[in-house]
């Protein structure tokens, strides 16, 4: 496999994460255009951690998705009360924050005589942990898969347990669901600190695969960009978020049949399959049609 | 002190006319569909670009250009409207305004392909130096762009309030179902409300572009944002409130650029949207979003 | 003769059946009346008939057209106006602007201004708030409002959906008392009412509606009245 | 710290620095480019470079094949042709293999005529007061 293929691969792996920490608050209702800011928090966090202060990238990682929990955690606490749109653009307007906040963030050391850290616009170079630890491409493409197989999982167990009919419930109808003694403010807040870590999860590896990171890279283009995967996907299951992800980076991008015409090919055809299928590929009802046909 | 204060504050008020008219068209059409549509920016981009395009080619004069702005955004508009909105007319909320993303991004890109510079002139509204008046300097775009967002609110609030087709608007706003059993066409309202929405917009557009000289394939996502924000500010579906939030908007931008700086502008009006939205403050969230 | 003619028709939400193969006729110039308890799925009737709801199935027949499953504006073109449940004003739009929305899809100027001169006739509170906000108007005189409103379109049948709902009884009674009114005028009405007693007294004809369907249908005195109040509060599988 | 001293950490750096030069072809958005990698002051030869391209706002969505770079005549000169979607300011990656293994992230802007360094991450305001 080139260097190329296993970029590709990585990317897709990369942006499944958000995508999914998107498609968990959908599922139960929240359409939030902010999951960039989470996203950002997990690639800043952990670059500072390996490459300033020398930790080990697990630990780092772990560290990230905690920061990262808690910060969607202080969002949702004043917002989740809010619906639709008023939601949104709650989230949006903490992502804004978080942005202009990077841009601000100059947390410079010394390492090895040379001045590393995040800098402002002029970004944060230099996290070359998996350099400096002689992990190759094809190694990292599989630490990523690995840890997406295992969310993947996650999401797969929960949905099939109490708690995954409680999230899509509450996603239907909140107001029946407190009727029925959910406790729906707890629930979505737990879903907001399991969402903000994922997205995290996503930053902290797109960081240290790609060595630079910039405020710009977490801008609501992201964040639109895992909302439409989720949704083009299905939100009839946790694969439908990675379906999204693999009909545009993989199919559309990698395969450059449409080279410079790809956005318009792809707008063009996420419009038009949205008219068809509202919930997307995956939906309920072809998750339903597929598990009776295979079961 | 007061001069800066006073200067500002003119400042503040010609760039936030722009933002109440952009204001304005995002709240006509969430008024009535009580959708966000992500690509009002972009289609006004859109406007902006085939005006672009002909200065470049055929060196057109700003007449000529305002008009080619204001009929690309209508025409864009009314595709968006068709893609996007009319199939998902009591229908799904999330979809309809991931569908207007999705075109958003084909306006991006359609733009870059036709004129590949990230950065193109755009003539200028006007030539020369500012006016002094005193310790002032007035632009004279500056109060054209207030004088064309004062004459635009007039005609809106005439056509809204003065004719059947305002009547309709207003229905549908308040009572979707009632204004159907009144009688009134509502899809076709809908169609018409596209297109003045992105008429209003475009005009905003122009003015931008035309004060600034020159434009950029980010002009689409400004615009959406700007819109976004001033929409909020005011009270969501209001529009007497999309014309104060686009001036709070602006006044509050240009009294924090001066004092604070350009990031610090950009975070605080963030920041007010984001508190004024956790603290639910009546006119904010009286209305329900989708 | 037959002037509305509901046909088999079946109205769905999502998988649930609110409809299930409803068919019953109204007679020109008459005040026909559809009772039934709550969720028998009266308003459900009343929507499709107007257009806001499809049918699934079924055919509904008004002055001999078709018109099942046509979009309201055109259904309102044909001539049948719906006063619609919790009446719906336009309630930051002054009442004169409420009589002037309801007449949307007439040309004739004039007519029109003496149409509004008629309804202030007929509902004279309404032209003393003529300027003012319809939101501000009490529950008794936004439902005169909605009546004027439905009038305003000249037609030929006027459908009502509860108009007596959460109205005080002396307003109920003037509400009764316009309905006769305008059967007096010539007008052909088809009412859903919860209020049996008061229904049954203006009606010509009435329908008996359960779970869906239509159960009984005669005119007043045909069955007891507290059999019938019976039924329409709270079905006859309870009874 | 001063220029002297930010000098001599550059020159001391173990991790690789490079300069690109870019010239446009004539074919639309191609580009031959000149890659000079130093590390500790001194030329690094023998790399195995690859050079490839984000754009910054989508860095995960729109990015170009990378290229193989080929030795220059000059030491620690690499050439290589790249092929962009768009003029504008893109993110090159240069991925170092052999001696050294590392990845270099450069941002430059590319005009009808060539490239030359933008500060990496200065936001594009589409607004100016």
């Amino acid at each position: 496999m080139d260097d190329y293929a296993l970029g590709v691969l990585t990317n897709i792996g990369l942006f499944s994460f958000i995508a999914l920490s998107a498609y968990l608050l959908l599922i139960a209702g929240e359409m939030s255009f902010g999951q960039q800011a989470f996203f950002g928090v997990g690639a800043y966090a952990g670059g500072i951690l390996t490459a300033l202060y020398g930790w080990p990238l697990p630990l780092a990682a772990l560290a990230a998705m905690a920061l990262g929990a808690l910060a969607q955690f202080l969002v949702a606490l004043p917002t989740l009360r809010l619906r639709g749109l008023y939601f949104a653009m709650a989230t949006l307007a903490a992502a804004e924050m978080a942005r202009i906040l990077f841009e601000l963030l100059h947390w410079r050391r010394s390492i090895d005589g040379e001045l590393a850290g995040p800098d402002g616009t002029q970004g944060f170079r230099g996290i070359r942990w998996i350099f400096e630890h002689g992990i190759e491409p094809l190694h990292y493409l599989g630490i990523v898969g690995v840890l997406l197989a295992l969310v993947l999982g996650l999401f797969v167990f929960v949905e099939r347990s109490k708690l995954g009919a409680t999230l899509r419930g509450i996603g239907q109808d909140p107001e029946l669901a407190a009727s029925v003694g959910i406790d729906v403010q707890r629930v979505k807040l737990g879903l907001a600190a399991a969402a903000g870590a994922l997205a995290a999860l996503g930053g902290v590896l797109y960081a240290h695969h790609n060595t630079y990171i910039e405020p710009r890279n977490f801008d609501i283009m992201l964040g639109v960009h895992s909302l439409a995967y989720a949704l083009i996907g299905g939100l009839g299951t946790a694969f439908g978020p990675l379906l999204g992800v693999l009909l545009d980076i993989g199919v559309l991008e990698s395969t450059r049949v449409f080279h410079g015409y790809r956005m318009i090919v792809f707008g063009g055809l996420v419009a038009v399959l949205l008219v068809f299928r509202p919930r997307g590929l995956l939906d309920e009802r072809m998750v339903l049609w597929i598990r009776q046909r295979f079961s | 002190m007061l001069v800066d204060f006073i200067q500002n504050t003119l400042d503040g008020l010609s760039a936030g006319a722009a933002y109440a008219l952009l204001a304005l068209g995002f709240t006509l059409i969430f008024g009535v569909l009580r959708r966000a549509n992500l690509s009002f920016g972009p289609a006004i981009m859109f406007g902006c670009y085939a005006a672009t395009w002909t200065h470049v080619n055929f060196g057109a004069g700003l007449l000529l250009l305002a008009l080619i702005t204001v009929g690309g955004a209508v025409l864009a508009g009314a595709y968006v409207e068709r893609l996007c909105f009319a199939p998902h007319r009591g229908g799904s909320a999330i979809a309809a305004m991931v569908a207007s993303f999705a075109l958003w991004m084909q306006f991006e890109e359609l733009a870059t392909l036709v004129m590949p510079r990230h950065l193109y002139a755009f003539p200028l509204l006007v030539e020369g130096d500012p006016l002094a008046l005193g310790p002032f300097t007035l632009r004279v775009d500056a109060l054209v762009t207030l004088a064309v967002a004062l004459i635009a609110c007039m005609l809106l609030a005439w056509t809204l309030y003065r004719t059947r087709f305002g009547l309709a608007v207003r229905a549908l706003i308040e009572q979707p179902s009632a204004a159907a059993l009144a009688g009134i066409n509502v899809p076709w309202v809908f169609v018409r409300v596209f297109a003045l929405a992105s008429a209003i917009g475009g005009v905003a557009g122009y003015l931008v572009v035309a004060t600034h000289g020159q434009i950029t394939p980010m002009l689409g996502m400004w615009a959406t944002l700007k819109g976004l924000l001033a929409m909020m500010l005011g009270g969501l579906g209001s529009l007497p409130g999309a014309v104060i939030g686009g001036l709070a908007l602006g006044l509050l931008e240009a009294h924090s650029q001066w004092y604070l700086g350009p990031q610090m502008r950009d975070l605080i009006a963030y920041l007010l949207l984001f508190v004024l939205l956790a603290a639910r403050v009546p006119w904010m969230t009286t209305r329900s979003a989708s | 003769m037959s002037f509305l003619s509901v046909r088999d028709v079946v109205t769905a939400y999502g998988k649930i059946e609110a409809l299930k193969g409803v068919s019953l006729e109204v007679a020109e110039g008459a005040i026909t009346c559809l009772l039934g308890p709550n969720g028998a799925g009266k308003t459900t009737l009343m929507m499709t008939i107007a257009g806001i709801l499809k049918p699934r199935r079924g055919s509904i027949r008004f002055a001999g057209g078709e018109i099942a499953g046509r979009a309201p504006h055109a259904i309102v073109a044909r001539g049948v106006a719906l006063v619609p449940e919790n009446r719906l004003v336009f309630a930051a739009m002054s009442v004169l602007e409420n009589l002037q929305a309801g007449a949307y899809q007439r040309r004739d100027r004039n007519a029109v201004g003496g149409d509004i001169e008629r309804m202030f006739a007929r509902f004279p509170r309404l032209k003393e708030r003529a300027a003012q906000q319809a939101g501000t108007l009490s529950g008794g005189e936004q439902q005169m409002l909605a009546v004027a409103r439905a009038l305003m379109s000249r037609p030929q049948l006027l459908l009502m959906d509860e108009p007596s709902l959460g109205l005080a009884p002396l307003v109920v009674e003037e509400i009764f008392r316009i309905v006769a009114e305008l059967h007096r005028d010539g007008a052909t009405i088809f009412l859903v009412e919860q209020n049996a007693h008061m229904a049954l007294k203006v009606a010509q004809h009435f329908y008996l509606m359960e779970q869906g369907k239509v159960t009984f249908s005669g005119d007043p005195g045909s069955l007891a009245e507290d059999e019938v109040i019976q039924r329409a509060y709270l079905g006859s599988a309870k009874s | 710290m001063d220029k002297a001293a930010l000098l001599l950490s550059l020159v001391l750096a173990q991790t690789p620095q490079a300069d690109l030069r870019c010239v446009a072809t004539g074919e639309d958005f191609v580009y031959d480019c000149s890659i000079m990698l130093m590390r500790g002051g001194r030329p690094l030869e023998g790399a195995d470079v690859t050079v490839g391209a984000d754009m910054p706002s989508m860095p995960m969505a729109h990015s170009v094949r990378p290229a193989k770079a080929i030795p220059g005549t000059k030491p620690g000169e690499y050439r290589a042709r790249l092929d962009l979607e768009m003029l504008g300011e893109w993110a090159i990656k240069l991925r170092l293999d052999g001696p050294v293994r590392d990845l270099l992230v450069l941002h430059y802007e590319f005009d009808s005529k060539g490239a030359k360094p933008s500060m990496g991450g200065q936001k594009m305001e589409h607004k100016k007061h």
